[in-house]
């Protein structure tokens, strides 16, 4: 099985990825954004979760968050590279929203395949968003790494960086369940779960422990293992068309400023060293976006390598996230130092995104042992 | 069905199966021929006839030069050179060896010489008969083109030229040479003609062809002498003074940014066995890690080899889904941006993976390739040394970042 | 004894056995309070009275200010400060926190103001009584210094002063503050004059404060704005119109290529227990790798990570290593050389350092100073934004390049 | 035991210093160099060692060759600061001579502390030139991989990477006795001693792997891998300095390179793309350099950290001379590519000792087990 040429990606998708990059550009251009993540400077700021409902309302409508619901389900069941391209609007945007976590959700329900994952689903169709809470409190997902049990239709136990928490309707949970791993589905305000917001960094997001006291939960999968094997490909490529967009939005609005802030008589982008550093951040970003695409056709077209592939996009994206990031303040001086200037959201974002589901070294490491080890 | 075939025009259809159905029957088979890495490394007549005569087949067939009009010998269709293109790449089939004739000289022979030299050049151009080769860079003018000193002085309807040129690839096999010449001293740009002259045929009168050593010992490319070289009227391009604009022709078509698109042929390398096919090779370092040790252990277990293999593995990737992402223009929001960094990505990749090499053969990267203990036959430290030659010619990497920064992010000129 | 105590003259010699002795009393022993990592981060009256009875002492010792004559209350003695220095860092003293008065002010006033305002204003500096400021940055001149737009007019023997600066650290608790003017909308060099103003005494009365607020949320260097501030002419350094010059006295002391030496006690921040004393806490990092797991291992064992933690430890040596070099006239070849590296390697260094570890911290990097649960108290994702503050201000490390490239390797001046 | 802030580096030692680059400039400017080494550019080109005996000898007769040899043993005892800065001179001067593997045979036979082991070190006092065959054909150097073995006074097997074999008169050689490794002298010229010239890239060198049919040696250590243990700071420091040395010509060469070679109407290091890259050259050759001497000092005066501080400065010297040397190249354009230009012997020197007992990776490693695992 091999790849469309195109990546799949043609009309239908491209007007999707345009109304999306107008959707958010009318709707939220930077300044508003800014208003509504920072207004608030203080380091010791509230832990709210700051975002427009009604705007993600506005989105259900429009159908963007069942992309990825197959059409079994009642969703529109469409193609990878579109989700991917709408999750790299949404990065361009800096998006607060459950967006990222439901597609998520979306892919990891899709890969149990069971008729309670198919009602999960339904949910999501409906409007509902959802969240991963498949990682412990030391960060880590992997199998070994799991605090929460699942006994008597009951989970017990907590789990840690739970993306965008307070914003999720729903929960999938990770639980061992005495046979083994097995995935769990439930309300967030259920009762018996309690979600711990964490202060973070990053504006843009909400992030929270989840301790689980005797929540009652529908099983999805009575194996998490291989359901995560399927769907951890999608999950890694997603967070990574994020920081394409977001990586874009600091490449544009940093060569603008170059174009325009004067120093010594000229404008900054005159000084190669402004100039150079700028043109490598495009070449990483115009690889990692070539290569998230690459990870999202395979994830239809090629699933076999859409591991291999999805391993590349994360972790050509997470460097590409760190080093534009830091020259967008670099190369705005002063005042890119400051909370005033629009750049630190992105710069916030990308960081977290950066090492969100593994940084770059993490993921080579995963590559060569497929690519090195499997002779 | 690919999206782009789905775009394809009735003719662009049925060209593209027709290619499809010649190369089936007539792609070259594998050679003992041991080919270079890039028609730019052509060194002996075995591998420049293998590959002249597939040029000369893919010419007949009308796979080469397919939207020029039949007048030059072109094959007068519109839009087919990149159906032919991506069908013999397809096919994996070698490289043609005129590459600097079909690249550069022919676009500007088309724009701007006489209809008769269009019709007696570019035939045998076409079918690689005559290799062609360039002249601007000079000792004193490297990446700054328009400081050409090379000197044409008019007689009558002859011009006399002296001057020197250097990094001219090919100029050994060539029997052409574009070149850009200056023919008034007190002014940079409209001071630049731009002519065809003869090589070969005028060895030894008035052109001399000396091949440069580099680095490596190597003679790989030449600097050609002028020593009042006679060369008729007609063989120059465009008005006098105009050679700056006609040298902008040039460039852009090598850059990938001239309005008629490059006959290329796929890039087929001799391989290993078992070996992916991969662009620069970047598998084979896991290889080469595999039989090196590194005090004691083997370098295929070293995590922090591993990490920078996969690095170039990554580029390597990188690389090929940028090419294939510039077919699709959704994806692509300016058309030059991936193109124009084709160059830089290109040759910096392979100088990481050629220094990568050297790291992971450790002391055994000292052994060069008389010796037969040498890894990979001492292909890794020679290709590091001549990897410089790919990020200083035809533009260095510092060149490519001004053009990138200010062609694609509209930065202002940095000289 | 050392090849420098060798080299101690007599009046050096009795002077550095004077401070070991007096240090071996007085220097001040271990706080409750929470010490910054450099006085531009003086945030709390806490820190700035505990740093300022020190400075105090340490000054009426004689520690301070020695090279200056007594006239301005100064030592009176030759060549000493960095014989004081060298003890108070030996003796791992905390910092003055009068550092710009020290650095920058001190040598400033002494070489350009007039005489009565050295006697007045100097002994106040050196004892840390009266905290100095520096306003050279405006929103529009930021690396460009000579293109500050904040006017003085001159009205008799008054200038009347409108205008903006930025980025001056320690304003909330400054007394004075050295400003550069433009006196002369017509000249840019030329046209600037050089001043010292009152700040704490005039807040309200045309000088107003304001903190800026940092990319991390935290306040930490000011904006100032003044709005008709009425200076006395006795307060200009210099001629008017020199004002570029006088600057060049300052900046040339910032990057401690002045005549007069800066006074500089150690740099004792607090420290973990059994950390090994180091310039940045590279081995910190070792700890932080200890207790971070990188999903499922100790990121302690994850060879990619030592590999870059190592780096980074050699980094630190190589800066410890070549401060002691400098101090070793016959390793140097060009005495500036490896001072005017200073700023740039150490602000880099801190940036890759704290990058470095909040990616040892992975997810955990994204918790920030309130979260109970952030490794070393959020202390690194906080250093590696305001390592940013380091790299843009006192010249960017683009300006030290340019700095380096000229002074030393004598290329021309990239403006 | 701790340092001299001065690293040890006193009047002696400076006068030594610039007596070295002096009497190197004089007697082998790079032009003479190039001549000496580079005459046949064939890359087929014989594998004779290129050196002039004749200076040697005169180096022999200053006494530069047995600076490292201790007093009791009729040498000058001078400090190892003092040796790296010789060594410096040489990297300079890129010097084909046996003087660095004279100096490491010098080391190791001093830390062998035997009656047999003085003898040797007298006759480098005496003039004679020796060097190390301590690494097997693998190029691994390590206790396991030896392939030479002593028995009834004579060895057997063969040695690899022997560095300027051709030009020293003993070979010192790490064979295995049955009992464990120990260290063996003997003349290269001796009956069963077969030197192979290896094929090799840099031209200021000579290598070659040496196979031994049974000849006669005299044991001078009966544990090779105690004797090692102390030698193999110094040999790391002096190869460091060597690098320090050749780095410095590369910069300074360049430089003058950049400030009088026009593009574009400029003298080509106006451009920040050619100015900062040898800024951050001149950083890193001012590291390497410090920590050279570092760890000099240490040899002499902070034992226990010699290793550690040996690691730092051969692991910062290895990524300095890469980094210098490819830029040295691409900032001379076309015409660095060419045999022609004298860049090519530095970079061809620097490549060769970059990987030459340990690269920069390989000392981090090392350097990590010692501060990170030692716990």
């Amino acid at each position: 099985m091999s790849q469309p040429q195109d990546f799949g990606f043609g009309e239908e998708e491209a007007m999707l990825r345009d109304a999306a990059r107008k959707f958010l550009a009318d709707n939220l251009p930077t300044d508003a954004l800014h208003k509504l993540v920072a207004d608030e400077s203080d380091p010791h700021r509230s832990r709210d979760a700051k975002w427009q409902p009604e705007l993600w309302q506005q989105m259900v409508e429009l159908g963007w968050t069942m992309l990825a619901v197959p059409e079994s389900a009642g969703g529109l069941g469409m193609n990878a590279v579109a989700v991917a391209a709408l999750c790299e609007e949404a990065g361009r945007a800096a998006f607060p929203s459950p967006l990222l976590p439901t597609v998520n959700a979306t892919y990891l329900l899709a890969a149990c395949g069971s008729v309670a994952a198919n009602a999960s689903l339904e949910a999501i169709v409906g409007g509902a968003s959802a969240t991963l809470a498949i990682t412990n409190t030391a960060g880590s997902w992997e199998e070994a790494d799991c605090d929460v049990q699942f006994a008597d239709g009951k989970l017990t136990g907590s789990a840690g960086f739970v993306q965008d928490a307070q914003k999720a309707d729903y929960l999938l949970v990770k639980a061992d369940n005495g046979n083994g791993l097995g995935l769990y589905w439930l309300a967030r305000d259920a009762s018996g779960v309690n979600v711990a917001a964490d202060a973070i960094v990053d504006l843009t997001r909400d992030q929270a422990r989840v301790v689980f006291d005797g929540a009652e939960a529908t099983e999805v999968s009575s194996d998490a293992v291989s359901a995560l094997g399927q769907a951890m490909p999608a999950i890694w490529t997603m967070v990574a068309a994020d920081m394409v967009g977001a990586g874009e939005w600091e490449l544009q609005t940093t060569a603008e400023y170059a174009r325009t802030r004067k120093q010594f008589d000229r404008e900054i982008g005159f000084f190669q060293a402004v100039k150079h550093p700028l043109v490598d951040g495009m070449v990483e970003i115009d690889q990692s976006r070539s290569l998230v695409y690459n990870a999202a056709c395979a994830i239809d077209h090629e699933p076999g390598r859409a591991t291999r592939y999805a391993h590349m996009a994360k972790s050509s994206a997470s460097d590409m996230a760190s080093f534009v990031s830091g020259r967008a303040v670099q190369f705005h001086g002063g005042i890119g130092f400051t909370w005033e200037c629009y750049v630190h959201l992105y710069f916030k974002r990308q960081n977290h995104n950066a090492v969100l589901w593994g940084d770059g070294a993490w993921h080579r490491a995963r590559l060569a042992a497929d690519l090195m080890d499997a002779a | 069905m690919s999206e782009n075939e789905r775009k394809d025009t009735p003719e662009q259809a049925e060209f593209r199966e027709y290619c499809r159905d010649w190369l089936a029957e007539n792609a070259p088979p594998e050679t003992s021929v041991r080919l270079p890495l890039s028609p730019l490394e052509i060194m002996t007549e075995d591998q420049l006839h293998y590959l002249q005569d597939w040029q000369r087949k893919a010419y007949d067939a009308g796979l080469v030069g397919c939207d020029y009009p039949v007048e030059v010998g072109g094959g007068g269709r519109n839009d087919c050179q990149r159906i032919a293109n991506a069908e013999m790449q397809g096919a994996k089939t070698p490289f043609f060896p005129n590459v600097i004739g079909l690249g550069m000289a022919a676009p500007t022979v088309f724009y701007h010489a006489q209809e008769d030299k269009k019709a007696a050049l570019l035939p045998k151009l076409f079918s690689g008969e005559e290799i062609w080769c360039q002249g601007f860079s000079e000792p004193g003018s490297g990446s700054d083109l328009a400081s050409v000193q090379t000197f044409a002085e008019q007689k009558g309807d002859k011009w006399i030229i002296n001057g020197h040129k250097v990094w001219t690839s090919l100029a050994h096999f060539a029997e052409w040479m574009i070149i850009l010449l200056r023919t008034d001293k007190s002014h940079k740009y409209e001071g630049l003609s731009y002519f065809v002259v003869p090589i070969r045929s005028a060895l030894g009168k008035g052109v001399t062809v000396r091949p440069l050593i580099k680095m490596t010992g190597e003679t790989g490319f030449n600097e050609v002498i002028f020593d009042n070289l006679e060369v008729d009227d007609s063989y120059r391009l465009d008005a006098v003074g105009k050679g700056w604009q006609v040298a902008m022709t040039t460039l852009a078509h090598e850059r990938g940014a001239g309005q008629l698109v490059t006959p290329q042929a796929g890039g087929r390398v001799q391989q290993r066995e078992g070996e992916e096919e991969t662009v620069f090779g970047a598998m084979s370092l896991v290889e080469l890690a595999r039989s090196s040790r590194r005090n004691g252990a083997s370098a295929a277990e070293d995590p922090v080899i591993r990490d920078r293999i996969m690095r170039e593995v990554i580029r390597e990737e990188g690389f090929r889904q940028c090419r294939r992402r510039t077919r699709v223009q959704a994806l692509t929001d300016d058309p030059m941006r991936i193109p124009l960094q084709h160059k830089l990505r290109q040759s910096e990749i392979m100088q990481d993976m050629a220094q990568l090499a050297t790291d992971i053969e450790g002391p055994a990267a000292s052994l060069y390739i008389d010796d037969d203990n040498a890894p990979a036959n001492a292909r890794w430290p020679l290709a590091y040394m001549n990897s410089f030659g790919f990020t200083i010619a035809a533009g260095t990497s510092e060149v490519q970042r001004n053009i990138l920064g200010e062609r694609v992010l509209g930065l202002p000129k940095s000289k």
